[in-house]
């Protein structure tokens, strides 16, 4: 069976065998190959100018000469009154930026807390376990508006004294809450994540059960969940401003307060876009995260 | 037969009939107000039953273009969803709106129902207690709360120069002034009376704002911009006024609204 | 003599700056198998991958049954119709049961009706001793087993030429046998084959050709006995001394 | 070195070799164990218990002699008002509930439809693509509350002739637009989850683009991407209450409502059970099926 | 004759109603290697678990250099400063360097000083030629020279005994030679080991001793010569046989 094969050149044991980067030409059939496919992609390219000139263009046409144009234009996108308005609405955004700030840190450390509290295994914690469950199931399933009413005008009706009545000060308490239940279930449910096979190896080398969380269970968990609390941080600043519900001006309030005033919604897109300013960096980043650690596990997955 | 008189500047009642009236759905006359609606404009937040200021200045309108009290049927709009530009979901609205130029760009109005200053609600012992002047209060470094889109948000931030909590409406500014979170809420008139009397512990008016805003030619019923309606409506706000039914409507709701100082 | 079923003639491809398969020329007469050994990064993969399109060459000619299948103008689709491919691991459909999974091509691509194309997996699975798993998902079967099916699937196409690809490098030791056996009974068959293995049992007992496959090219080949035994080239011979070294013949 | 070994009773080539249901017996030194094993466990669920009580109990004692308690029970748990406005407070559920299924239903179809475009190649859907990223961008990006504004008051500022008005169906329409941002994102980052071998496999057996998408990506993508879609679902229930601001009364608002005539917060504690009421079993649902998942895939590593 | 590092003295293990180990006995003298074969689920892993502490075992004793280390009150941390164990795979903490992965347990369990732990970890490295990975993070290796690190990690810690638990099954055929090599040298120097493998060549090369563990239990045992070429039980000629048709030796 073992006639009839060719072999063109062979082992070309006559060059140096790894000589690779050598003067290489294609050849004529693949020259002939490479015009066929040349063409094939230009047709394509072709087909998506032509596709997008088409629809972009329509687009733009429909939506500038149809009878409101005008109107929208002047109702959602009048720069001059934009640029008017803007410092007021920056004005209301740091509201946003300095509650994202302070809420951040302290979810993030209430958070963790919380989450080492729940994958805890001393028995001395049971009763902290127990009612670190259900301070994450309630708090994970109750609106933000809700909590930050219970709180922002609950707590001072209760006319405690020393405790504070202010708004801000609550209105932040309750986004601190809030989300401190959701970053305490993503890192616990990083934590979990985390191969028990790695537990094992630690504890084999003779790491005690908190070294074992500290330098191996941890430092892996935090890269894992990176993703889903870069897309809780922009859900926090998007949530910011509903503690304007209580009276405090933020962003979107100032801008409610200058569209009342103008009838003109060109605020709020300027709101809009101070958001996205800060949020589309974030999800951008969020997913290359995400991206990366999906290649890198297919690749795993192909070895 | 009646379109073509409808365009007449004088008013020939004929046109005004329910038969005639391009209401939303024929025959009947959708009014709105507030959620909830407030004493003493709407009585115990059912403006069917005809009892409150603003509830019996709509029943006397809707008696006075024809309809009865059955073709009366009631929505609730929030108040700055009323005011924006845009087609609505009443015949006309009314929950304090005051007329001003900038609104009528965008709504109509009828001719005013009532005129009424601005007043600050507060309590005792507040930092606005015993304050008699305008610029007391601007020096007292109080809080001064007011909801969004209303005129009297335009009194603490043109007439008095401060920045203002901005509440979604009276009812959660209210809330705020219950729990001292702010010093005084400013509201019409009326309103103040309502509230320092009733929902606010120890509540007392600082004062009245005479002329807060010289642009406001007092309350008016709200319709939708060159509404149909808008001449009618206008028509028999004049017709309630001249006949004396307005009066009688005012003493009887809003009789106690009497003096409260003025701030100067 | 019939005609060859592949023929390959100096095939090269690169990924970017790096040369992964350079001069690549061999021919896989009907009812052989072609066995291609060498290091982890060799080329083996791409070399598969190529003839089943799943690559885009960067020069020579790959010819199944005398058609240029490397043309620009070659429908990929039509070409795998003949083709059936194993790969090493993530071969089931996980979401669909093993008789699902067989017939998910016949029915789909070939337009077999629901029917006949059960009763074609049916005994495809009854003659390698799987009938009992028909309706098992995946997850349930050894690693073996599920290589089995995977190459039962790709034969319930009636393919020119099945390319196996290290099916059994993510498999257990003692599971390398059924499957081994199964590809050892499709030789008996007849079944044209081109595999890419570390398994030196593989080569020696399907084998009709081996060839060595050094840093992209083919750097020798022949009977099996020749290049497992009394390999001629330096780094054919350290090849396989490690291979007889880390334990397999 | 083979001797010194003793391999006791040894292969035991007597009895059956595969007999191991049979009799056995702890030996003496099991039992010793086992008396120490279970003192430990003893002193451990005493710890655990006494932790429990202690905790619990001072929390619960704390809470209930403070100054305050007779006040916070009566603002915030006066049960007999709570159940005179739940009947209000469910009306306004009605609406929370009949958004998220109007709402969650077209979202799962635009949603999936902007994730096929975002992943297709063809080139005549170019410039789809580029509108695609770029709504899902912005959406995902920018404030609910401003997109309701904006949609809410902002559209029906353009008199564009024969568009609804309804405050109702606007606001419906902002969750829409906002929500399909956020699926589209989560089918599409599903279906590039499923391994590139997979896809192979599938284009191995003839199987055309558009046919591998049906019958091998996409469910796998779904079982993939149910948990975070639920996790959506839940957020979503939550967020339809932020239509209220353009005057539609649901939960929220009408415990907001109540609270604001009576200055009791028991309505919005009703509010948050009635929310949580359906929440909690989404996101339990939600937390197993992801516990599932990663039992699997630990599984599969260890393999 | 030193007394034995290791004595098990009829060690049973259930999984709930499975049984998986039961009536294990056997001895490791110091400076030798045990070596359990069988096949897949005849419960070598939970064996080595056992021994680690990492399960907790039924009935029967477990001794360490003739320490009950399955009494009740031992405490696991102590006892594992005397083990050393590696896995088939995930044994490099994938978040740090070869180096810091190599000192971790040095410093901060045995409070070794920062530099004295990267000194001894310079000396092992370059013992088994892996200096220049010392910065390296564990993705940037193959599996064998991971696997290697895994071993040099057990080793900075100067265990009594070392268990090793199929270390080269999740790796290239060509690469478990390296592996192989490396614990070729630990025995000749007087390493005491336990393995769990299905790899012969280690078995034939390393073993003083292989046990054939079938079902749970140890079924025959005695100089590789004799269990690998001679076994007298019918399983144990069954399971080689399997073995050597799957083309290891
Ligand atoms: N998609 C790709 N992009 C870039 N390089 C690639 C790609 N696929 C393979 N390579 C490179 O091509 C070379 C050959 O890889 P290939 O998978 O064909 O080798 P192999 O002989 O199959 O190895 P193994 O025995 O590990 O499977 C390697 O250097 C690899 O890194
Ligand atoms: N944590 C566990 N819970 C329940 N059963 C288990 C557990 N770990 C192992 N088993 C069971 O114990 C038996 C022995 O498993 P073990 O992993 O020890 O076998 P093994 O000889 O190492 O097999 P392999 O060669 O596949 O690694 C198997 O039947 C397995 O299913
Ligand atoms: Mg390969
Ligand atoms: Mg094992």
């Amino acid at each position: 069976m073992s006639e009839n094969r060719g072999r063109g050149s062979g082992g070309n044991s006559g060059s140096a065998p790894y000589d690779f980067g050598g003067a290489w030409q294609p050849s004529e059939i693949e020259l002939a190959r490479r015009v066929a496919r040349k063409k094939r992609n230009q047709k394509n390219a072709l087909i998506a100018a032509l596709s997008s000139a088409l629809v972009l263009g329509t687009l733009i046409v429909v939506i500038v000469t149809s009878p409101g144009w005008v109107t929208l234009r002047n109702t959602f996108f009048k720069w001059a009154y934009g640029v008017e308005v803007l410092p007021k609405i920056l004005l209301g955004f740091a509201t946003n930026a300095t509650l994202t700030v302070i809420a951040g840190t302290s979810v993030a450390l209430i958070g963790l807390l919380v989450a080492l509290i729940r994958t805890s295994r001393t028995p001395a914690l049971t009763p902290f376990r127990f009612l670190a469950t259900i301070y994450v199931d309630v708090f994970r399933g109750v609106p933000l508006l809700l909590v930050i009413l219970l709180v922002g005008f609950g707590i001072p009706a209760l006319q405690i004294k020393g405790l504070t009545n202010s708004v801000l000060i609550l209105g932040t308490l309750a986004v601190i809450i809030t989300y401190s239940a959701y970053v305490a279930e993503v890192i616990r449910s990083g934590i979990l994540t985390v191969h028990p096979s790695q537990r094992a190896a630690a504890r084999s080398l003779g790491l005690s059960h908190s070294q074992t969380l500290r330098y191996v269970v941890l430092p892996q968990a935090f890269k894992r969940v990176t993703p889903p609390l870069l897309n809780d941080l922009v859900a926090l600043v998007k949530d910011t401003g509903l503690i304007s519900i209580l009276g405090v001006t933020d962003a979107v309030r100032a801008a409610q307060i200058q569209t009342s005033k103008s009838f003109n919604y060109t605020p709020y897109v300027m709101a809009a876009l101070i958001f996205l300013a800060v949020t589309i960096p974030l999800t951008r980043a969020t997913d290359r995260m995400l991206r990366k650690s999906l290649e890198r596990q297919n690749a795993q997955g192909q070895a | 037969s009646s379109s073509d008189e409808s365009g007449t500047a004088s008013g020939d009642t004929t046109t005004c009939t329910p038969d005639a009236l391009q209401t939303l759905e024929a025959g009947v006359l959708t009014i709105a107000t507030g959620e909830p609606a407030y004493y003493p404009w709407v009585i115990d937040d059912a403006p069917e039953k005809g009892e409150g200021f603003e509830a019996a200045v709509a029943y006397a309108i809707a008696t006075e273009l024809g309809y009865d009290q059955a073709a009366v049927k009631w929505v609730r709009t929030t108040f700055d969803a009323a005011i924006a530009p845009g087609p609505k979901t009443f015949d006309f609205n009314l929950q304090q709106y005051s007329i001003t130029d900038e609104r009528k760009e965008v709504v109509d109005f009828s001719s005013p129902y009532y005129k009424s200053n601005q007043a600050i609600v507060s309590f005792k012992g507040s930092k606005l207690d015993g304050v008699t002047t305008l610029q007391g209060i601007t020096d007292s470094g109080a809080k001064l709360g007011a909801a969004v889109a209303t005129t009297s948000l335009d009194v603490i931030e043109s007439t008095l120069g401060l920045k203002a909590s901005v509440f979604n409406d009276n009812a959660a500014g209210v809330t705020a002034l219950k729990n001292k979170q702010i010093d005084g809420l400013v509201v019409d008139l009326p309103t103040a009376f309502y509230l320092s009397a009733v929902e606010v512990p120890n509540g007392i008016i600082v004062g009245q704002i005479e002329g807060s805003d010289a642009a406001d030619q007092g309350f008016g019923l709200l319709l939708a911009k060159e509404s149909p309606l808008t001449s009618c409506v206008t028509k028999a706000v004049d017709a309630i006024r001249d006949n004396g039914t307005l009066a009688s409507i005012t003493s009887k709701w809003l009789a106690d609204s009497a003096g409260a100082p003025v701030l100067k | 003599m019939s005609a060859p079923v592949l023929r390959i003639e100096k095939l090269r491809k690169s990924f970017g700056a790096e040369i992964v398969l350079e001069d690549i020329t061999f021919t896989v007469p009907e009812h052989t198998a072609t066995v291609f050994i060498g290091a982890s990064g060799s080329g083996k993969s791409t070399l598969l991958r190529c003839i089943n399109l799943l690559e885009q060459i960067d020069d020579g000619v790959i010819k199944l049954d005398g058609q240029d299948i490397s043309a620009a103008d070659v429908n990929p689709d039509e070409v795998r119709k003949k083709l059936g491919m194993v790969f090493q691991s993530f071969n089931l459909f996980p979401h669909m049961t093993v008789l699902e999974n067989i017939i998910l091509a016949p029915t789909k691509v070939q337009g077999v009706s629901q029917d006949e194309a059960v009763d074609q997996a049916f005994k495809l699975l009854e003659r390698f001793g799987l009938r009992d798993k028909a309706d098992q998902y995946p997850d349930r079967l050894s690693g073996g087993q599920q290589q089995r099916v995977a190459i039962i699937r790709s034969l319930a196409r009636s393919p020119r030429l099945l390319l196996l690809d290290e099916i059994t490098s993510a498999l257990d030791p003692v599971l390398v046998n059924e499957v081994l056996s199964t590809v050892r009974e499709l030789k008996s068959e007849g079944m044209t084959m081109v595999l890419a293995t570390h398994e030196m049992g593989f080569a020696k007992q399907v084998a009709n050709e081996v060839c060595y496959l050094h840093q992209g090219r083919i750097l020798e080949w022949g009977a099996p006995e020749e290049i497992l035994e009394a390999p001629k080239r330096a780094e054919t011979r350290e090849f396989i001394k490690r291979v007889h070294d880390a334990g397999r013949l």
